[in-house]
């Protein structure tokens, strides 16, 4: 199956990211307390539950944008050069059920 | 009636930056011998502005408002954004604009058919307009860019076909609006095989990156428009390899012309195929050869 | 698998509502024949959702960043905007919008390869979506809205055949995607000839109009096609005859049916043609024929 | 000539009446002292010479957007239904040449 077979538009943690990456407080609020940057966002329960849990492939299964997904691998493992290796790492995990 | 003086493609891996000096010395040659040749070609031909067709990456837009092309018309160009900088890990820049040929390629596109947004402030920068501006210095030499964000991964986006056309008008507009003696370059930013956010983060499609190398410098571009399909893209990495229609836009402005290719270098820890062409669009370029 | 129970194209001249008390009789008499017709048809029909189709007129986007199409969200739907309250003269309404259905929409014409944009917020409503809503009183009726505000003004905009085309996918996608059961209706607002903000601001294309309502009831989809040309529209009345583009919009989706008008207006203060067509294409209204 | 022959998106203006219609505020100073207003935008000299001297047909000559055209004659003119009629009859006399 292609990555964007079940892409969803509507999923609002699309905008979640959007907003972490263009907004340093509110990355700063996302590592100090994430349940309450969550709080903010319309996300449906399984979405939710989905960056909770940092499953992937859940969240690619409801539509997410794979290319956002590798940005929220980064916002949650790490943004420098190492530190996207390890969010790469983690992300390929998920997505292939190694993790 | 202005002149287009200079071609070029060239990937924007951020790990062509931060993972450089960690990678092999013979990979490490492939880059410095292209960004050597394009940057030698550029000096060579010594255009006035540069337009930088690269994809956007989700860096400025929300989906929900996802725009095919966006130009910056502002008059510098400053990056990487914020968040991007430590990712990428690459020197601040700011690079010169062209405010009066951003408007009037806003204008010419307008009037051509081709809907393009356009902005006025500094446009969010990340690999896509900044790998290229370091590794060839652009913000240094005296020269100005226009850059144009473009969609190739928000479904659905402009085909092959429909970034070759706009390819087409971008050659027509620089003929026909821009003023005589103004030296016009064109640089496709992206590419080459990656799938970035996927399972295959790792994977690079080798077969592929030769092939597509062969093709941009062949000049065969009937052959690029009926085999250069998203589904061939996709197959060779998700969401990623498709940025190489920043590279269809410059052939379809240019017309079937040869080019030439530095090449070839696979690296995992890239996480993208690595590879420049750069194409014959002036005498003193095909002197050369 | 929803079934498309209503189709109607419906003028939005804001003189339809704020000049009606000061027209002709017989003007008054073609508006309220066509919105009774209307009205009885919706009512026939009882459509669960009804997707309006209009002219965006440049109320929610800036020409910098200009959509095709723009789905309204929001679970209700507010207006008229502020400042086009005493330019219309109407009263205030909120409509009943469906998230489920406009967030569907949005998928289902993204995995058709048809952009467009959505918002969650309420959108700003001109003579567009207010003019329709209060002449047929779809505020007070069983029935939630899903405005699509479209591009028919700024260049370049959607021409008849890529409009007909989305028709198309919309009937697709409400065939496809919307639930067993649910029952759609599609108005398409705007027209007839008229020219907002030019020189022959008083100039009504009669001949035209007469031919475009007859082309309308024909569902000769081919002659519309090859003969509804922009250029065409633009002669009728530039800049805003082309907002009959929702009108091709649900022709696209319902196909080649026949129609029904209900008289035609030519009255210079309104600044409009007007005439209205309901199209059949329930058992129902093929019935009554 | 077609009213978008000469059609120029990147016109300044056109920014000037989107603002008007979405900011009752930036209206109200519009109105009472229009020069302060004109100031905020990057208008070229002719562009706003065009709109201090009610001159349509210099605007769109320019590649002014005649919908927007409409509005700004309103914003001028009047804006309910009688204003409105005052504002097209001066905006035909414009364009015309009979102002």
């Amino acid at each position: 199956m292609g990555l964007f077979d079940n892409f969803d538009p509507t999923l609002a943690a699309h905008d979640l990211v959007q907003d972490l990456k263009w907004d340093p407080e509110l990355r700063r609020r996302f590592q100090q307390d994430e349940g309450s940057v969550l709080d903010r966002y319309a996300l449906r329960p399984a979405e939710r539950e989905a960056i909770e849990q940092r499953d992937f492939r859940k969240l690619y299964d409801l539509g997410f944008h794979p290319y956002l997904g590798g940005q929220l691998a980064r916002l949650i493992y790490g943004n420098d050069v190492d530190g996207a290796i390890r969010a790469v790492n983690k992300l390929v995990a998920s997505l292939t059920g190694k993790s | 009636m202005a002149e287009l003086v200079y071609a070029a493609g060239i990937p924007h891996a951020p790990t062509l930056v931060g993972l450089f000096s960690r990678a092999p010395s013979e990979v490490q040659k492939v880059v410095r011998d292209s960004c050597d040749a394009l940057v030698h070609d550029l000096e060579a031909a010594r255009p006035d502005v540069l337009i930088v067709f690269a994809n956007d990456h989700l860096t400025n837009s929300r989906i929900s408002a996802y725009p095919d092309f966006l130009i910056g018309m502002a008059a510098e160009h400053s990056g990487p954004h914020e968040w991007f900088k430590p990712w990428i890990g690459c020197r601040d820049y700011t690079a010169k604009g062209d405010t009066t040929v951003a408007e009037a390629l806003f204008r010419g596109m307008t009037r051509r058919g081709i809907r393009m947004n356009a902005e006025r402030r500094n446009l969010n920068f990340d690999d896509n307009i900044s790998v290229p501006t370091v590794l060839m210095d652009l913000d240094k030499r005296d020269v100005r860019i226009v850059p144009v964000l473009q969609n190739t991964t928000v479904p659905p986006y402009p085909d092959q076909r429909r970034c070759y056309a706009v390819g087409q008008a971008l050659a027509d507009f620089i003929r026909d609006d821009l003023p005589a003696g103004l030296r016009v370059g064109l640089l496709g930013s992206g590419g080459l095989s990656h799938e970035p956010g996927g399972s295959r983060y790792y994977f690079i499609d080798e077969a592929f990156d030769r092939w597509f190398l062969d093709l941009c410098c062949s000049g065969d571009h009937r052959r690029l428009l009926d085999e250069l399909t998203i589904e061939r893209m996709e197959a060779a990495g998700s969401g990623g390899t498709s940025e190489l229609l920043a590279w269809v836009v410059v052939m379809g402005a240019i017309g079937e012309r040869p080019g030439r290719s530095f090449g070839y270098a696979l690296h995992k820890e890239f996480r993208c195929g690595i590879g420049a062409v750069s194409w014959a669009v002036n005498d003193h370029a095909a002197e050369r050869r």
